[in-house]
């Protein structure tokens, strides 16, 4: 493996990672009541944001889904604005009016989560669509999980994407599940990325969990976005490391199917595979002690940040 | 009577319904094993099995569709949205078809399904799951809606709501689900369309649905501790909606204040100020005054959730302001 | 052809020239102001109703579309009814309150059009949840048009029907245009039946000119649903004889492409095969006489049959 | 001046404002070659090609939601729904994610787009074709809501919906496209959220919009003819309202009847009486009178069809019950 492959594994190493930390630490705030509301954790599924991230330009965009720290954070946004906005802080990336469910950032490009399961289907194909009224090459990723690939906006944008052949890869969060449902239980498909075949378009399904193959796959389906033949729709098999949000228990959650998908944990591929590169476990250990620092600092500025102003708000809603 | 939780009296409302007619079954997101997202199906799967207590893939225009297809067909389906927000998903077919379907055929077809749903601000929710979206129901003829706000009530209405032929919308607030009220051990039913005079009072006639009537209650409490007698009318269904108790009691008492937790504008408040002032401008002493919701979505932030829905201290205020 | 075949033939040239001539006629009455509102002829596509619905059970239910009174036709209405239904009298099927749109009849089993694209797939799915919920074998079939599959409610209701394995036959009545748009504008797709793949059912694609053909294709997709293993999605490929409704000339429609559907018109392909069968020239005369006598009676009844009352309709509407 | 029919001069304010930004463009169902069901777009796919004028399949909702996205990203979308009855289908993408988006990302992001669309009944379309659904939208903080009464109106109005920032419900009547009315050949604007004195007069207020507007203005001549002077108030726009000019106008009259077409119960005339009862309740003479819809489906039947809408009849008696 050459020298940029090693940097490129190392930056990605370390994002998820960050990714991993930044919602551990988090739960640890929710549990504290720091964090309130719906917190839907990314942990297990890093690998998705950072391969599928990594393989975009800085202004191409993302459209992120209720469980979108990850992608927020792939997206290279600021961990102490992401936090602040979790605390519902005056700091936070949309001032403390959107929380978890809620996070965007539009100056690096990121449309934002959504709380309605499907709902950012149909705004990241409108943007796609803008960014071809435009005679852009920006590219839009539409993150969802198998979930929301059931709800019929899913069916319209992807049929809608082809035939206008928009910029926009699909990605499908395989996480085997919506809430406690299986996905067994709500399509009787093994592969959702059949479901390309319906709208005339490539599909591919991908390990979930291996960063680095996703973003050497992710090479095919940009470069067709970006000269005109339009969609993808590629989904990431990857699993949830614990239930639906963080007050779910995830009992349902087969203890063999957890473990197993456990020992092929995103953050470990990263690391066998920095192994392999050569990096060393004393680099590996300062990008550790990094992260650390990194996402301590974001508690710390989101604890320190002021409550967004009552005086404001109820300046800001009277023209409402 | 025995105490039970809102929750608890609504699944025992299902319960007795499903045993007692075999054609009513439950359809939802996470309704089965789970038992639902705020534990109204609990145990239900259980007893009932899959074939009754329906899991459903996230797609809400479609269940809500065939929910009214299969009460056509005379099954009488209880079909449940997580969030009256997402009910947004399944408005075609709730107002297109469910409400109509009965008028369009003639009077050949009737739709006897229960849309069981949530809303409302508390939680920290954020602006697509808190809410309070009854308008949009209230203004489509052919359905009825309701809007318990306790445990009694809750399991009464939702009984009649499963026995009613049309279309019932039946909203239930995230508030509520846990808070404790008396409710007898043997069946009763409570007729949709009839108000519940929850405090008597003669000074000022306080209407309120949902969660703002336990908020009217302790403000009526904080009145009578100033000597002002509150009446606080529990619509309960909002529609139909009994006209009568209203203006029997602004006719006693001259002042009006209605209440409730949805956006000012364009909330029912206004229809229910509207139609006094029609039926009986000359009973009123003074003009009727509004306590709702602020016109915003709902902001994360919890001092700022909190700013957007009428507070106890709002109405009494209200009531203060009238002299 | 054996005798079976024969009658069953000459039930289906009759009841494929009676929606002809009904709406023929009902056309000739909307030019007299007779009939109000929007008029969406079936000609061109008499060979789909009466193909699929002579496979079914008296009781197994139907869900229609705006283009209904074909399916209302061949499923065996009283064809005064339903043209006292369009002229909008207090003797139509749904009193006048319906129309075109909205005719409906629940003792024959059939649940009604819809003037909403894609609405009442929903509607057919949950009658045929309704029949597996009572063990009943009866059948739903929903018919719809290319237009409304590209509906999100395709999606969401045939995934659910195959999930729940229910009892229903997905009717895709392909006559290549949604008002204007042609159905490679909307799709690229060649066969719409391929998206029975994304569920995992079977799919089939026919002629929709050919009545016995399909009639005869029935076979397998109800066997599948009256024994519980399924839904099945069936494409009839076929061609509007005019534009999409009363109004619109269909100048759009390539004169090449409607002169060879015309030339491969579903009565015709009846008619042949009843000559094949050996019926006499005589015979399909009086069947067309039959017919022609059934439909002047369905006028003459319209016509003559009171509007609805006022007073009834506001006594009704009181308690809404 | 010229005279031009309304649904021409809508396509003039989407052709100006085309040429003017390359943003802007258009979206919808048969709106290119065809030109649209009631030809508003007609011509413009001849101008502006197929990148600019789109052709969707029948995904109401998701076109929507696109509409948005598009807009999010800079551009500039008329979306168009063929029918408000249709918009139940995008109730989602229209409430949770446009209406909201602006509030819920902080103030980041804006959504320009207009959803344009059309109601009413009158043409024997039944009860999924013939809806005045804009009280859905009224009550849904984030969205403006326009609903021009005249050509000259219609074309200013939808040039300003095109140019604001927020999210803009912009719904027409289909009785009203072949009117026609006089509109200046150069450009105007006309501002969101200024009411229209379309008539004056000192003994009664008449509020209405859109298609009732021509009613209410018949109905005025009528009432002129006996000697009672009505002034006829065009809202043009309901959200946001002009407060000021309503509450002008009863100051001076003392008498106030609203009119529309939409259903009575729920509809937007409960919150303007409210309004107007809470701000001037002491200048009223009389109990505002709501002149509105019946509460039911519309039937197909036009002989019961028009029992459902107001006629010039019930506004005229409206008026001559106040004395
Ligand atoms: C339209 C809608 N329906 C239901 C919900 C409630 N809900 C929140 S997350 C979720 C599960 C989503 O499953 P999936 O799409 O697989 O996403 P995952 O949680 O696995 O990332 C559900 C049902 C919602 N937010 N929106
Ligand atoms: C949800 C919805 N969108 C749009 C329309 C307007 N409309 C009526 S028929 C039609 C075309 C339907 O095409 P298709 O499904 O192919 O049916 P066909 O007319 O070909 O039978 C459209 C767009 C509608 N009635 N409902
Ligand atoms: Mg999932
Ligand atoms: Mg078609």
């Amino acid at each position: 493996m050459n020298e940029a492959n090693a940097d490129l594994l190392r930056t990605m190493y370390q994002v998820a990672l960050t990714i991993r930390r930044f919602e551990e630490a988090a739960i640890g705030q929710y549990r504290l009541w720091n964090i309130r509301g719906y917190f839907h954790p990314y942990i297990g599924e890093e690998a998705i944001a950072v391969g599928v991230i990594s393989a975009l330009q800085p202004d191409d965009y993302i459209v992120s889904t209720h469980r979108g720290h990850g992608h927020a954070i792939a997206k290279g946004h600021d961990t102490r604005l992401v936090m602040a906005e979790l605390f519902g802080k005056a700091t936070g990336y949309c001032k403390g009016r959107g929380g978890s469910m809620h996070v965007s950032n539009l100056g690096q490009f990121n449309l934002g989560a959504n709380g309605i399961v499907g709902g950012g289907i149909p705004l990241a194909t409108g943007a796609a669509m803008g960014m071809k009224q435009k005679g852009s090459r920006q590219v839009v990723v539409s993150f969802f999980s198998d979930g929301a690939s059931n709800n019929g906006v899913f069916h319209e944008c992807v049929n809608m994407a082809a035939i206008y052949r928009l910029p926009i890869l699909y990605v499908i969060e395989n996480n085997h599940y919506a809430v406690s449902t299986p996905v067994e239980q709500s399509t009787l498909l093994r592969d959702l990325s059949k479901r390309s075949e319906s709208y005339g378009i490539p599909g591919l399904s991908l390990d979930g969990n291996d960063a680095l193959r996703i973003y050497q796959a992710m090479a095919e389906p940009l470069r067709r976005a970006r000269v005109g033949e339009g969609p993808t729709l590629i989904e990431c098999k990857t699993y949830r490391h614990g239930g639906h949000h963080i007050n779910d228990p995830g009992a349902y959650m087969p203890k063999e199917d957890l473990a197993r998908w456990k020992a092929h944990d995103p953050i470990d591929v990263l690391r066998d595979y920095l192994a392999a590169a050569g990096v060393t476990e004393a680099a590996i250990q300062t990008i550790k002690a990094r992260v650390e620092e990194e996402v301590a600092k974001a508690v710390e500025f989101a604890s320190q940040s002021p409550q967004p102003s009552e005086v404001d708000f109820l300046q800001e809603i009277a023209s409402l | 009577m025995a105490m039970l939780k809102y929750r608890d009296a609504l699944r025992l409302a299902i319960k007795e319904e499903m045993e007692r007619d075999p054609l009513v079954f439950c359809i939802g997101e996470g309704i089965g094993e789970r038992g639902g997202s705020y534990k109204v199906t609990d145990q239900l799967y259980k007893q009932f099995g899959p074939g009754r207590v329906i899991d459903t893939p996230i797609s809400e225009a479609s269940f809500v569709g065939m929910a009214a297809g299969a009460a056509i067909v005379g099954n009488r389906p209880i079909v449940e949205i997580l969030f009256v927000d997402f009910a947004c998903l399944a408005m075609d077919q709730v107002i297109n078809q469910a409400a109509k379907y009965h008028f369009m055929s003639g009077g050949q077809g009737f739709v006897p399904m229960v849309l069981r749903t949530q809303g409302g601000a508390g939680n920290s929710l954020a602006a697509q799951h808190s809410q309070s979206l009854e308008a949009l129901f209230y203004h489509i003829p052919g359905l009825k809606l309701v809007m318990p706000s306790t445990p009694y009530d809750a399991k009464g209405l939702l009984k009649s709501s499963i026995r009613d032929s049309d279309p019932v919308v039946f909203i239930e607030h995230k508030l509520l689900y846990m808070t404790e009220g008396e409710v007898p051990e043997q069946e009763y039913l409570i007729p949709l369309g009839k108000a519940d005079v929850k405090r008597e009072g003669t000074d000022v006639t306080l209407v309120t649905y949902s969660h703002m009537t336990l908020k009217c209650l302790e403000a009526a409490e904080r009145l009578a501790a100033e000597g002002v007698e509150a009446e606080v009318i529990d619509l309960r269904t909002l529609v139909p909606m009994d006209r009568d108790c209203i203006l029997a009691s602004v006719k006693k008492t001259g002042k009006l204040v209605i209440v409730h937790e949805a956006c000012k504008r364009g909330g029912i408040g206004g229809d229910i100020a509207a139609m006094v002032v029609e039926e009986a401008f000359f009973d009123l002493d003074r003009p009727p005054v509004r306590i709702a919701g602020k016109n915003t979505p709902i902001p994360f932030s919890l001092n700022l959730e909190k700013l957007c829905v009428p507070s106890v201290d709002d109405i009494v205020e209200a009531v203060r302001s009238l002299g």
